[in-house]
Formats: C-alpha cells, structure tokens, sequence
C-alpha cells in the first residue's frame, strides 16, 4: 500500500503538467478576452489591442504559456485581472465556503439517500419503493434552479424562516453561517441524494441475491443490520465511488446553486473567471481543482482496499 | 429429477429475450412513453400547424388557453410548440450524449480494471479530466469550430466520461476476484470476452442510475451552455433554455417551468422503466418469478422500477 | 436586513472594473461616481454645474480654460486636492478614454498654483464642460496623481477618490461597501441629478453583487435588500401588488440594429437598409426587451429624448411605418438573393437578445432569412470585431453627451458606417465652437442619418429598480443616486 | 414436551408449480437425535433444510408447517424469526464458499451471531470466536480470526462455517454437507463435535451428506429422500441392514469402499509428461504489512500423458493452490511448473489461452463459478464459444445437450440459471464445461463431493469411460480416499505444503508409508453402523 499511495503521488505532477497544457490552451482558443471585458461594450478595438498589448496577452502562446507555468512551478499562480487579488487568495477565500456547502450537502445527501436506498431494495416492488423511486426521478429530473428558487419562496418568502441569500462564515457566526447554508444545502443535496439513493439501491439488490446474506440471517443477524452492515459494505465500492464522484462534481460543479444562493464559491469564481476571461483564475482553479480530484480519488481508491479486501490495486490485473 | 411437465422447447421458449421482451410491461410501457415522445415532436406540429418560433411579444406568458392549450413564453411563442420541437433537440442530445458517454465510460472503466498499468493511465486522465469545465470546453470548441450541435456533444461526453469510468471500474475491480471470473481465465477465455461477457453484465445496474442521471442532467446544463452562446442556437427550441427563461418568470408564469420539467420527468420515467425492464431481460432471477398480481401491475405502469431483477 | 442607517442594494453583477477612465460599462461608472468625483456635473436638467471645480472661466478665443478647484476637499486617504492631481487625473483620461481622445485631441493639463486648472485647446470646442461632466461611460475622475501616474493604461488597483462615500471594504463578486465620508466636502447649492449638496445622509451603503435577478427580487421581498437594481421585468406586477414596496425607473440606454457594410456587399446598398428600416416593426420588438409600455419609448433619433439641448423633429412623421410591401420591394431592388444573414447577439445584456429574436422573425416575414447567433460576452466583441463573421447586431448604446462621441457612427466600430458626408458633419461638429453650430450640425446629422440609415433605430430602454417603502428621496440619473437616499423607520 | 422440530407435508415449487421441488415431506426431530438426510442430489434436501429458517430462494411457493421448539416458523414475525435463527436452530449451508460474506473477517462473521443474540462485550466475543475455531480444528486461529474467507482454503471455510452454528449452543443444528470439503482426519474430528454437543448439550442434529460413512458414523435415524419426497426413514441400523425403498437400494450398492476397487494398473509410460512440477513453491502476498502465507512448499511431482494423479491431503494443505496454479490462478513463487512443457512462469498471452484451452478446470466451490446472469446452457457452451471449437450454433446446442446428459442432468435443466439449481447440480455443470472442450488435461477438485453415491458412481464411470476414450491425463483432487483410489493411477498425499508421499494408488492405500496418509486411511468412515460404533470404540480406548 505505501508503495502504491507513493506511485501515486508520483503521478501528481505529470498530471499536473499534461492539465496545465490541456487548459491553457482552452483559455488561448476561447476567443474574447479581459481587456474587452474591461472596457465594456462600446470600447473600439484599437484600445482593446492596446490594453491586451500591456497585460501581455498578444505576447506567442509558448511564451504566455511558459511564463504562466514557471511562475505556477514557483508557487504563483499569478494574479487575477479583475479581482485584485492573487490567484491563490481567491481559490483560497473561495474554497472554504464550497468545501463547507459540499460536506453539508454530501451529508445531507447520505443521511437521506442510504436508509432510503437500502429499504427501497430490502422491500423491491412494495409501495414504499415505489414511493422512493417517484421521489428520486423527480429529484433527478427536477432542475436544481427550480428548486431552489421554490425552496427560498417557500422558507424565506413565505415563512422568513431562512434568508434567501448570500454566505456569512459559520466559523466566525456559527448560527447564522448555517442559517444561509441550509437551503444551498437542501437544493444541491436532493439531486444527489436522489442518484445516491438510486445507486445504493441498486448495489444492494445485486448483493441481497447472494447466499451469505441468507446465511447471515439463519445466525439470527436482525434485518437491519443484515442491509446495513453485510449488504451496504458489499455494495461499497460503487457507493464510495458515487459519494466521491458527487463531492468531486460539488466542488465544481455548485455553480448554479451558488448563483442562486449569491455564495462565493470556487463553482461561480471559475465560472465569472471564465465569462471575464480571466484566465489567470480560470487556469488556477482547473489546477487547483485537479489536484483535489486526484487526492480524493487517491482516498476513493484506499478506501476500496479497505471495504472489499479482495481489490488489490496494487496488482490490479494480476491473474 | 424434481422437475416435472416442461418440455424443452418450451422453458427454452420461455427463456429467449424475445419472448420475455413482449411480457415485459415495464419495457413496453418505456418505450412507449419515449416513442409517444418522440412520434409527438415530429407529427402534431404539423398536424396542429403550431409553430415554435412564431413571436408574440404583446401576448407574452399568457396562461393556458384554448388558442394556446400550454400557454405562451416569454416571447408569446406557444409554448406547446415549443416543448415540442425542443423535445427532439433535447431528446437527439441528452441520448447522445449518454450514450456515447457511457460507452466510452463503460469500455475505459473496464479496461483500467484490468491492467495495472493501464488503470494508473486511465485512471489519472480521468482525474485531469474531471478538472476541465465543460463552459469552457464547450466554449473553446465553439470559438474553434463554430456554433454546432457536435461541440456541445463533444464538450459534455468529455465531462462525463470520467464519472462513469470511476463508477464502472470501482464495480469491475470487484467483480474481477470473483471466481466466475476466474472461472473463465481458466478456461482461456481472452480479456475481450470475460469484459464482454462477464464484467459488463454486471455492471449494468449500477451504470443503469448512472445513465438516467446524465440523460437529465445533459438537458440542464444544455440550456445553462446555450444561455453563454455554447449550446443549442437561438432562437430553436430545448427544454433547457424553456426552464431557463420559465425561471426568469417564475413568479408570473410557473406553468413554463411545470410544463418542460413533466416532459423531461416523463422522458426520464420512461427511461428508467426502459432500463429496469432491459435488467429484466438480461437478470436470470426474472424467469421464476410468480406473476405479480395485476393491481401491482397496474401500479407499474404509474411508477417505475418495480421488482428489479426480481 | 440594513440596520439604523445602513443601506443595503442587491446590485447587478459586479462590473468588470471600477476604473472610470477606462471602462465603457455603465454600471461601473454609476458605481464608481459615489467615491470618485469629476471638475463639472450635470444637475437633473442636464445642465453644467459646479463640481470638484467650484468656478471656471473660459477665455475669449474658448481655447482656454481656467478650472478653480474647490478649497478643503481631501481625498479619502487624507490628502488635500490640489491641480496636480487633477491634471494628472485628466491626463490619463484623456490619454486612455474615447471622449478624452475625441474632444481633448492636442489638448493640453497644466497645474497654475495649489488649486488652478489650466487646460489649453488648440481650438475652442462646445462640448468641453459636457464631456468632463459625463458620469456614465469613461468619466473624466480626479484621484491622487500618485495614483494616476501609477496605474498608467492598467485598470486601477486602489480606489480613492473624494467622494461623498469611501471603499472600506470591497469583497470581491460579493459585495462592496462604502461608508459615508466624514471628511467630505461638498459640492454647493441644492441637490438636483448629481450636482449641488451631495453629503449623504446613510451611514453606509452596501452594495451586494448579485448575479441571479430573481434572488434579486426575492431578497428585496424579504427585505433583505433595500433596493434591487435592476429589477427583472417580469418582477413588475409582484413589486406592485406589494404594499412594502415600490417601483423606479432610469432610462439607460437606446436599442440600434447595426449594418455590417464591410461584409462584401449586401448592406453597401442603401436599400436593403432601408427595406429593413421600414420593414420592421418597434412595438414588439421594444415590447419583448423591456416588457411594460412604461419602460419603453420609440426614438428616432440618435440623443436620448431626455437630452433636451439635442432635440429635433427631423423624420418623426416617417417613423417606424411598419411597411412589408415596400420593404419587400427594396430588398428585391437590392437584389437579395435568399442568402442566410447572420445577427449577431449576447445574451449578457437582455434586452440586446430579447429584440434580436423579435427581430429574427420579422426579418424572417419579411422573407429574410436570418441566423441569430448569440454569444457570451467576451466572445461577442471578438466576433463583432470579425468584419466576415455576420451581418446585423443588435447593440445598446449608453448615452452620450454629444453625438460626435456615438460609438456607433465612429469608423472604427464594428459596422460603423464610412460615409464622406458622414465624416464632414461630425469633424465640423468636433470642432463646432458653440452650442448653437453643433446643435445645427446635429440636425443635418439627423437628416443624413434618415437617408442614409447607417444603422435601424430601435428605442430607447429603461431599466428598473425597486425598494422597500423605507427608502426615501432616492435620485436617479442614468442609474441611482445614492448620496441622496434617506431611511426612514 | 415439544419436539424441536417437525416438519408437516412441505411442499415448495418454482415457476408456478412448474418445478415441484419438495412434494409433501413431513419429519420429525426429538431432542438429542441425530438425523441424517440423505438423498439423490437435486431431491430437495437443502430447500427442505432451509425452509426449517424460512430462507427460501426467490420465487419459492412453500405450503406446509414447520414448528420449531413449538413455534410455527412459517408464521412468525420477523423479530422472532431473529430470535430463532442462530439460537433454537442454526444451519450450516452447504456451499461454504458463497455462505460467508467475502468484506468481511471470519472473526467479526462469528462475533456477529454473539452479538446478535446478546454478547456484548466485544473482547469475549473475540476470545469466543478464537475457541470456536479452535473447536473446529482450524491451525492457528488467532491469527486465522482477521481472515478474510478467500485467504481461507475450502475446507476451513467449511469449518468456519460450522464454527458459526455452533456458536450458540443452539438447541437444533442443521447441517447441510458439513464435511464433503474435509479430508477424513478433519471430518473425524468435527463428526466428534457434534457428537459431543448432542452428548454434553442435548443438541437435536439434522444432518444431510451423502457420505454413507458418515451417516454410518453419527446418524440415530435416517430420511431417504428422492424426486422432492422422502421415500423411506428408519434407525440407521435398520436401512443399512435391510433397505426397503428402491433407490436406498440402489444407493447403498453404489457406494464405492476402500480398498475394494479393482485399482488401476500403474501407469508405465511416462514419455510425455503433461504437467511437472519441480520444487513448486507457492506463497500467498500478505495484505497491510501482514506476513506472506507459504501455501505450497517444494512440491515435485508430475503427471504423464493419460495419466490420473490423485491428490489427497489434509484440508488447507494446498491441494487447491497446486490446482489453481496450473491455470495461473495462483502464482507460482518458486520452483518451477511446465504445462504441456511451457514453463507457466513465462507464457503469456495466445500461449497461455491455447494452454488452457487444452486444460479443462473444475472448481471446488461451483456456487461462485458461475456468471449468475448466464443459463446453465450459455455457462457450458462458453469453452466451445470461446475458442470458436465447432462450426454452428446447432452443433454446440447438440454439444452442450450431451454433455448435460452424460453428467445425468435433464435438458431442461439448460435453460435455469445456476442459482437455480442444488449444489450437486451445479457441480456437474462444472464438470460438464471442463469436458467442454475435451480437454488434454483436466484439473478436478472435488468434482464429486456434492454428489450421492449413485450419481456419483455414474459420473465416475463417465469418467473413466471418456478417460480412456479421449486419454485426457487429470490432476485428481478429492477427500474420498475410496474415490481417489478407484479412478487415479498414482497418489500423492499433501500435508502443510509438502508433498509427503507419492506413489501408485494401490501401493499408497494398501501399503502407506507415511504415519499421516495411514491415519488418513484409518479415519474413513465405513458405511456400516455397526463397524463404525465398534471403530469409535476402538480409538477412544
Ligand atoms: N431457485 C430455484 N429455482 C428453481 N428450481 C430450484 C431452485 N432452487 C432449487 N431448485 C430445484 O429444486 C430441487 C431441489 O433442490 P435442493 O437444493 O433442495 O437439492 P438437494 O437435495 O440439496 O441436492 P444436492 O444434494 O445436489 O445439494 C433441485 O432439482 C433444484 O434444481
Ligand atoms: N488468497 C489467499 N491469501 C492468503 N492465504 C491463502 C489464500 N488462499 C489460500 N490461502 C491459504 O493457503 C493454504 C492452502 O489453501 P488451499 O486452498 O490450497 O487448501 P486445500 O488443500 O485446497 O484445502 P481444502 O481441502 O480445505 O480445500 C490455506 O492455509 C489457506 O489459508
Ligand atoms: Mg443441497
Ligand atoms: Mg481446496
């Protein structure tokens, strides 16, 4: 195992490199650029030329790219050209309220989606399951705006229980920081719950035919922890894999609860950062972001090794 | 033996996909909603003359009426027309997109699961990958090759790919210590068939949520890439940019967004009782099943996903 | 919620720079006139009023100008304005911005004592107080010259200007606030647009950047937000019918529909653009951009109707004629041959692709047959820029404070016209001495522009905002004045 | 006083009746007795096994009453059924393979029916679960209690699985083949457990095998059971004396006896070898730092064309590693091992598929070696379809349906899905498909051992028939001493990884040479009450 996480990490930095390249010559193909931005709709394109000339943007693609990634390789990432900040201030100020959005969510989305999941497999074809398999087509069919904008007419306009909009850091107002995460937090949560939900589903029907359950239940294992202990572990790498995948696309991929929601995420930062061409700040996050991904689905792997002993990815495709 | 009053040709009549395909309801009743779908979008425009681009700005979001039996959107354009003609646009690209993505997804997760090395290759684009935002994928082929329908395609096939890859191989790494699978290395089966045969059956079900997942969650992002000029050309209809002006008007004319999300949810319901009703086919554990009495048949023609495998 | 005299704004998007020199964007501009401050203003009539600059005086031949900065002005880090800043500050305008470059050509800044502005044209123009005094794009700011000099052709990075609010805290697409200047001296005599008494009666002010229009609406329902700005369209009927709310206005900007005469051929014929001209109908275009009647008005012309001193009748009468059978004609004399015309839209500035669809199926009834093609914005001016790239563009212009800065008549725009007579009437209108010449030289631009028609005159736009009952005596001029808002409670 | 249990006219079918599996069958346990269910395989005794838990396959209709110290089993809620299962009775499944849960360790398996029924301490669960395994006669079991069952051979599973019955004193066991993954020596011992737990307990035993010696050994009274019905029952020194049913008859004829077999020739030729296996070493990798298992230890032997090598040996000795191996299921760490010549640690790719082509392979737990989304058909026809071996859809039909006849299964059973079918169902259809392709070299572990007797008897034959037809050479891996001597030229006999003795199957079960392969030969049980009592008497003195 040491070896294999060492292997890993080993990968970082081609991965890294081979992003880098991918992405900027995304940003270099996506025509517009910050200047125009900049100078608004009724700018004329000599000035345009000239504000591009001195950021530096009509410089050759090699030498922007290289310029960009030696100074990445020396730890900066460059600065944002709308924002007033480094790159690496805004993926940090950023991050935390997404990485706190998608741990609630996720959360949220497992309390949910694994006792709903399990007992729609345990009672297939009962009016329970059909009951949760109406409630997960709609939460996956449902756009997450139109939920969102229902759940805030519904607790902020209608009750004023909630407030429809914005993000205060729970860490310095722990009340009120959860106040105005709990609808992100219940909009993004339903989808996921919802294909969470249909995926353990799913797993545990495959794993509740095999004969060791049955044999389980003739030691007198009470149903409950038959489907939550045997038949959840054995569907767990499908599971683990969904809940890494989901914190994965969270991460990136919350824009549009975090429009709704006005919370400054790193979703709605890549997004603005790529409608203003900012690219220094579009390249940063992919990169940043590339790193998560690969230490989560570092950790996702581990963990397979953990719940089913027989997945050896360190010799994967041994015979 | 135990077994007593079939003869041959019929348990093996009763057990050939064709047959089990027509007993099926769940199949026959998703394909139906889907072909329904679909024969809608190309017939009853032309046969009810409704044209979805016609504007009426001075008779914007008028609740339904007889003139227009879903009402108008924010252009005062029908909005059945609309739902419609979007269906097919949506429809032709949420299903290629899934499916091209899910087979691409389908054979990289596989095969990582079955090299070491290959896996480590895979595996990490797969990760890069995740990284890249379908905006700006989406946009950066548009810039290069124009707005066109292959882009977006491209664009979202590229982003979901990885997923899928993950959800697969997670599920083929277990399934590669099983002594089934063992069985059939010792027999001198090559990797092609024990992928074929072996790990890609049993897969399925867990890629079955996956593909209805993508399927809704291509229409949606469709509209939020169009709204940015990446996605479907204006001023053609999809039921992603119908939910995206609906929510603009949320307030004054709810009917738009109730109206494009029940066909999407019908698409989707069809979808999966297609997919349930194919698990069916190709799950043994549905030959000795008893007949479901016929109300609970009855109640599955309402709700999906009755007795999967079952 | 805004306590004691905190006012709280659910704001547009945050603008892409709050540099006033440089960007074009309104908003930015509208923002940025809370900290930064210029020489003249205008007051509601649109009248030249004292600004930072308390008198001036204008030598006989009107080439030269003598500004008096107002004594005890400080900027918001302390220290006191003096002419160097201010000729520091125009410099970079004038160097950097359109109208700076237009009107100011050769001209020349000079500091005469502690607080003298001299500036020296090398001939008289009657458009020197107007252009200074414009607040919405490219605004003619002072701010310390360290600053200026510093920042040079890059957008600013510090803010600090004179204005009756100071940036105290600015958290980025988040929200920016701005706390009342204690050390602020005010512009004298009675409020009115942005001039006379401008000490701000709110505390503070928080504009909070929010990107989505119905949270937007929905904040202000819930009294999050005092204000909302803009306010979607479609939220009119609900602000109405609520009795804690209540509903504004600002006409911001006029809706064009640009040729591209550089396209080899078809719009080079006078009367394909006329066919279109006539062909088309305003109503339901403006209709489809801005929703309520009361939001929308039909203009010919090329100044805002609120522009007085810019007024005319030229082609009134001819307006807007709705005529198919005619229009069909011109396009079959020009000789259009079915061929797809690409219009050219964005989707960042909703009323631009609201009538470009409206448009696409008028056009189509008419028996063109028109691609809209929308992008977002970034990518829009790129291809805008592209002279193959399309046909029409749907675009809206912020108002200028004379016609020889309209964008969209300069050569050098995309789908700007290249006309001879064109080029003469606003050279001879840049170099027009007084008011009366340039007034005269507007009709004629008028009469060309009606024959011409360089590009199809749409109608002007009005933009929306909304607030609790709380807010009182709020101001508009091309956006909010906030200065001038009271909470009562 | 209520009997533990008894059975009243069961019946369950398949298919809407379309599979009468069991067709009324009643029984009846007293407290302390000991029944041996025997039967032809397929007639319906593990369903009827099971129904006692009401653990019933999908798709089962089941009509009947089943009591249960007194309480209605069919009947009862889910929480008593909780409280019943485990304690009033627990079971031993057949297949030990697929009875235990694969993610998790054996100890936490055995530790969750204690706490199931209320141990909660969780250090006494552990020390409980260490001495069940020790109980059971599994080496080492402090170490062996983290294992996870596929680090564990066939046979200790099947003792893990037994451990777990026993794990709570239950008043009923019911055990279902506890002992065909065993060699003799083990069985022994775990037939002495029982035994004691009836003895010191008071424990009711229902146990089905088709080992007669067994039967023999332990049972008070036995149930025949044949084509889902129970065609005889009486004390055992009754039927085995004087059998009255037909099939009884037939299969008290059928079973094969030590020592009685004709034998084979020795088997001179050894020109061409098939298979050598020269200081074979294999060790299984630890996993988190945990230290390697050495499962094989310098082993050397080889097998000649034509010829049938038996291998016996003590349960976990590595009898099944050798097999796994030949096919590059196991690595081969040291030593050296040639298939049809090809050094196995060098092939790779085509050659390694055309060398197992020529390899027919059965394994030992045919529950887990079948695709469950494939018929019986498709997983017999698979060899031929994979190596492309006849020309037309037609010819594999008619293929797959002889080879279904010659392992004595009904056509009809092609078109089931292997869940489908009884465990000895299913280990003829294995064995079917390693005949697929009639195959040079055949590995067969435990080909037989849920068989009856007299099925088992004709598949030998079959065997022995096709082996001299096709002159196929086998490595023979099998517990049944008589078995092994009546099919195998030579023997070898395994004990912890080595290799302890090698010679002609005569030679070796007339005349061992090894204390270990004699105490084996003496530990068969003999299909006669009365022999075995006198036995038992005999080694406890
Ligand atoms: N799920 C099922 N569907 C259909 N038939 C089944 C199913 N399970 C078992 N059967 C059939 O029921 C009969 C009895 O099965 P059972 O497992 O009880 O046999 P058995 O007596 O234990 O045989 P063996 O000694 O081979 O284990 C067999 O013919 C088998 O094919
Ligand atoms: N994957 C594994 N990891 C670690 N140890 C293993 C593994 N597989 C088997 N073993 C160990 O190797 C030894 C030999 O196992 P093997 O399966 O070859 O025994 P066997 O002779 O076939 O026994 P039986 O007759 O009980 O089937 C056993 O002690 C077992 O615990
Ligand atoms: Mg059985
Ligand atoms: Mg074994």
């Amino acid at each position: 195992m040491p070896s294999y996480t060492l292997r890993r990490a080993g990968a970082l930095l081609p991965v890294l490199l081979v992003v880098s390249i991918v992405i900027f010559s995304l940003a270099y193909l996506t025509p517009g650029d910050p200047a125009s931005t900049i100078l608004g709709p009724e700018a004329l394109e000599a000035d345009v030329q000239n504000l591009r000339d001195s950021m530096g943007l009509n410089d050759p693609f090699l030498v922007q790219y290289f310029r960009w990634i030696w100074s990445a390789m020396h730890g900066d990432l460059g600065t944002s050209y709308f924002l007033k900040m480094s790159v690496a201030q805004a993926i940090g100020q950023h991050f935390l309220p997404t990485m706190q959005l998608a741990v609630l969510t996720i959360f949220y989305a497992l309390v949910v989606s694994i006792p709903l999941g399990v007992l729609a497999a345990r009672w297939r074809g009962s009016f329970f399951d059909h009951g949760i398999a109406g409630f997960t087509l709609i939460g996956l069919t449902f756009p997450s705006f139109v939920l969102s904008l229902i759940l805030v007419i519904v607790f902020s306009v209608c009750l004023h229980w909630l407030p429809v909009a914005g993000y205060r850091n729970p860490f310095s107002e722990p009340w009120n920081g959860m106040r105005y995460l709990i609808l992100p937090t219940l909009s993004l949560g339903t989808i996921y719950a919802a294909v969470i939900t249909r995926t353990v589903r799913a797993s545990v029907l495959d794993v509740l035919k095999a004969e060791y359950v049955d044999s389980a239940r003739s030691r007198g294992v009470s149903e409950s922890r038959l489907l939550f202990a045997h038949a959840l572990r054995n569907a767990g790498l499908p599971i683990i894999t969904m809940i890494g995948l989901s914190f994965a696309s969270l991460v990136s991929g919350a824009v549009v609860a975090e429009t709704v929601f006005n919370i400054p995420g790193i979703g709605s930062l890549l997004v603005n950062a790529i409608q203003r061409r900012d690219y220094p700040v579009a390249q940063g996050v992919v990169l940043f972001l590339t790193l998560l991904y690969l230490l989560l689905n570092l950790l996702v792997d581990l963990l397979y090794g953990l719940i089913d002993p027989r997945v050896r990815l360190s010799d994967a495709g041994a015979k | 033996m135990a077994t007593t009053g079939i003869n041959d040709t019929n348990s093996e009549r009763r057990r050939t996909v064709a047959f089990r395909a027509m007993r099926n309801t769940q199949l026959i009743i998703g394909f139906g909603m889907i072909g329904g779908m679909a024969f809608a979008a190309v017939v009853l425009p032309h046969l009810l003359g409704l044209d979805p681009q016609a504007v009426e700005p001075l008779n914007r979001l008028k609740a339904p009426s007889l003139a227009h039996f879903l009402g108008t959107d924010n252009f005062g354009r029908d909005l059945a027309a609309r739902i419609l003609a979007g269906a097919s646009t949506s429809l032709r690209l949420a299903a290629s997109v899934t499916l091209l993505a899910a087979a691409i997804g389908v054979a990289v997760g596989i095969l990582a699961s079955f090299s070491r090395l290959l896996d480590h290759v895979l595996m990490r684009i797969c990760d890069g990958l995740m990284a890249i935002p379908a905006l700006l994928l989406a946009l950066a082929l548009t810039a290069t090759f124009g707005p066109k329908f292959s882009n977006l395609l491209i664009a979202l096939v590229i982003v979901f790919v990885p997923g899928i890859a993950r959800l697969v191989r997670a599920r083929a790494l277990a399934l590669r210590s099983e002594t089934f699978v063992e069985a059939a290395v010792a027999m001198g089966a090559s990797d092609l068939h024990i992928m074929g045969r072996h790990i890609f059956p049993n897969v399925l079900s867990v890629l079955a949520v996956q593909v209805t997942f993508l399927f809704a969650e291509t229409i949606v992002i469709e509209a939020a890439l169009s709204f940015l000029g990446a996605g479907v050309p204006p001023p053609a209809p999809s039921w992603g940019n119908i939910l995206y002006d609906g929510k603009a008007a949320i307030a004054k004319a709810p009917y738009m967004v109730l109206f494009a999300s029940t066909a999407m949810v019908m698409t989707v319901v069809g979808l999966t009782l297609i997919g349930d009703g194919l698990r069916d086919l190709v799950d043994p554990r549905s030959g000795s099943q008893p007949e479901a009495s016929w109300s609970k048949r009855l109640l599955r023609l309402v709700l999906p996903c009755t007795k999967e495998g079952a | 919620a805004s306590e004691g005299d905190t006012l709280v704004v659910g704001y547009g998007p945050q603008p892409p720079s709050l540099d006033p020199h440089v960007t074009t964007v309104i908003p930015a501009n509208t923002l940025a006139r809370n900290i930064f401050e210029t020489l003249v203003t205008l007051d509601e009539d649109m009248k030249i009023q004292p600004g930072l600059a308390q008198s001036w005086s204008v030598s006989e031949d009107g080439r030269m100008y003598r500004f008096t900065l107002r004594p005890g002005v400080k900027f918001h880090n302390g220290q006191p304005l003096t002419a160097t800043d201010a000729v520091a500050s125009l410099e970079r305008w004038q160097r950097y911005s359109l109208p700076g470059k237009n009107v100011f050509q050769g001209a020349t800044w000079q500091a005469e004592e502690e607080h003298t502005v001299v500036l020296s044209l090398p001939t008289p123009r009657f458009n020197v107080l107007d252009t200074l005094a414009s607040g919405i794009a490219q605004s003619a700011v002072i701010m310390p010259a360290s600053i200026a000099t510093a920042a040079a052709e890059k957008p600013l990075t510090q803010y600090i200007g004179t204005g009756p609010f100071r940036l105290v805290d600015w958290q980025q697409d988040q929200m920016m606030e701005l706390q009342r200047y204690e050390g602020y001296t005010s512009f004298g005599g009675t409020q009115s647009g942005t001039a006379g008494d401008r000490t701000p009666t709110c505390g503070k002010i928080q504009i909070v950047f929010v990107k989505d229009e119905s949270t937007r609406t929905l904040g202000l329902t819930t009294g999050e937000y005092d204000v909302a700005n803009p306010l979607p369209y479609d939220s009119i009927t609900e602000v109405q019918e609520n009795d804690a709310l209540k509903l504004g206005s600002y006409a911001s900007t006029m809706l064009n529909l640009s040729f591209n005469q550089e396209k080899s051929g078809f719009f080079r014929d006078k009367r394909a653009r006329q066919a279109i001209n006539i062909g088309i109908d305003r109503l339901p275009i403006l209709t489809a951009a801005a929703i309520d009647q009361r939001f929308f008005r039909l203009n010919n012309h090329l100044m805002m109707r609120n522009q007085k001193q810019w007024t005319t009748e030229v082609g009134d009468t001819e307006f807007n004629p709705v005529d198919a059978p005619n229009a069909k004609r011109l396009l079959k004399e020009a000789g259009y041959d079915g061929r797809q015309l690409i219009l050219i839209t964005t989707r960042d500035y909703v009323e631009m692709y609201n009538s470009a669809i409206v448009i696409q199926q008028q056009l189509q009834n008419l028996g063109v047959n028109v691609k809209v093609e929308s992008y977002d914005w970034a990518t829009f001016v790129k291809v805008r820029a592209n002279k193959e790239a399309w046909d029409l563009m749907v675009l809206s212009v912020g108002p200028k404070s004379d016609p020889s800065q309209l964008v969209s008549l300069n050569k050098d725009f995309p789908g700007g016209p290249r006309d001879m007579q064109l080029e003469d009437i606003l050279a001879r209108i840049r170099k027009a001495a007084t008011m009366e010449d340039a007034q005269d030289l507007y009709r004629k631009l008028e009469g060309w522009n009606q024959s011409y028609v360089p590009s199809v005159r749409i109608g002007e736009v009005d933009y929306v905002f909304a607030m609790s009952k709380r807010v009182q005596s709020i101001q508009v001029q091309n956006d909010l004045i906030l200065w001038t808002t009271r909470l009562s409670n | 006083m209520t009997l533990p249990l008894t059975i009243e006219n069961l019946s369950i079918s398949f298919g809407r009746g379309a599979i009468e599996a069991v067709r009324g069958v009643s029984l009846e346990l007293r407290s302390g007795e000991i029944l041996a269910l025997v039967g032809e395989s397929g007639s319906g005794k593990s369903l009827t096994a099971r129904s006692i838990l009401k653990i019933f396959p999908e798709g089962a209709t089941v009509s009947g009453r089943i009591s249960l110290t007194g309480e209605d089993v069919l009947a009862a809620s889910p929480s008593d059924l909780a409280r019943l299962r485990g304690a009033a009775a627990a079971m031993v499944f057949q297949e030990p393979s697929t009875a235990l849960n694969p993610v998790f360790t054996i100890g936490w398996q055995i530790a969750e029916g204690l706490k199931a029924h209320g141990i909660c301490d969780q250090r006494a669960r552990r020390n409980r679960a260490i001495e069940l395994l020790r109980d059971v006669d599994i080496p080492d079991p402090q170490t062996r209690v983290d294992y996870y069952p596929h680090q564990l051979s066939g046979g200790q599973k099947q003792r893990v699985v037994i451990a777990m019955a026993l794990a709570l004193r239950p008043a009923l066991i019911i055990a279902d083949e506890p002992t065909t993954a065993l060699d003799v020596t083990v069985q022994a011992g775990i037939l002495d457990l029982l035994r004691r737990c009836r003895d010191e307990l008071g424990t009711s035993i229902l146990i089905i095998t088709h080992n007669l010696g067994v039967v023999a050994d332990l049972a008070d009274r036995v149930a025949v059971m044949y084509q889902g019905r129970i065609v005889e029952e009486a004390p055992s020194t009754v039927l085995f004396a004087s059998p009255k049913a037909d099939y009884t008859r037939r299969l008290l004829a059928a079973v094969p006896l030590l020592g009685q077999s004709s034998g084979k020739e020795d088997f001179a030729s050894r020109e061409r070898l098939i298979l050598e296996a020269d200081h074979l070493e294999i060790t299984y990798p630890g996993r988190f730092g945990r230290t390697s298992v050495p499962a094989v230890k310098g082993v050397t032997f080889d097998i000649a064309a034509g010829e049938i090598l038996g291998l016996v040996g003590e349960s976990g000795s590595g009898k099944s590693t050798i097999g796994r191996a030949v096919v590059g299921l196991s690595p081969v760490t040291g030593g050296a091992m040639r298939l049809f010549g090809a050094d196995l640690r060098h092939v790779k790719g085509k050659s390694l598929r055309e060398l197992r082509r020529r390899t027919g392979f059965v394994f030992q737990d045919p529950a887990s070696s079948f695709n469950g989304f494939m018929t019986v058909f498709d997983c017999i026809a698979e060899p031929l379809r994979v190596h492309r071996a006849l020309p037309s859809a037609p010819a594999v039909r008619s293929r797959v349906l002889e080879l279904l006849d010659q392992v004595q299964l009904p056509s009809d059973m092609a078109w089931r899905y292997p869940g489908e079918l009884s465990g000895g169902q299913r280990q003829r259809v294995g064995l079917a498909r390693a005949l697929a392709l009639n195959p040079e070299f055949i590995v067969a572990d435990e080909p037989t051992s849920a068989l009856d007797v007299s099925i088992q008897a004709k598949v030998l034959e079959l065997f022995k028939t096709l082996q001299k037809e096709l002159g196929f050479a086998a490595l023979f891996i099998s517990h049944d001493l008589a078995v092994v001597e009546e099919i195998s030229h030579r023997v070898g006999v395994l004990r912890h990884g080595k290799l302890l003795e090698l010679g002609s199957a005569r030679e070796v079960m007339s005349a061992p040479r090894h204390d270990y392969t004699r105490l084996l030969i003496n530990s068969v049980p003999v299909p006669d009450p009365a022999i075995q009592a006198e036995k038992r008497a005999r080694s406890v003195a």
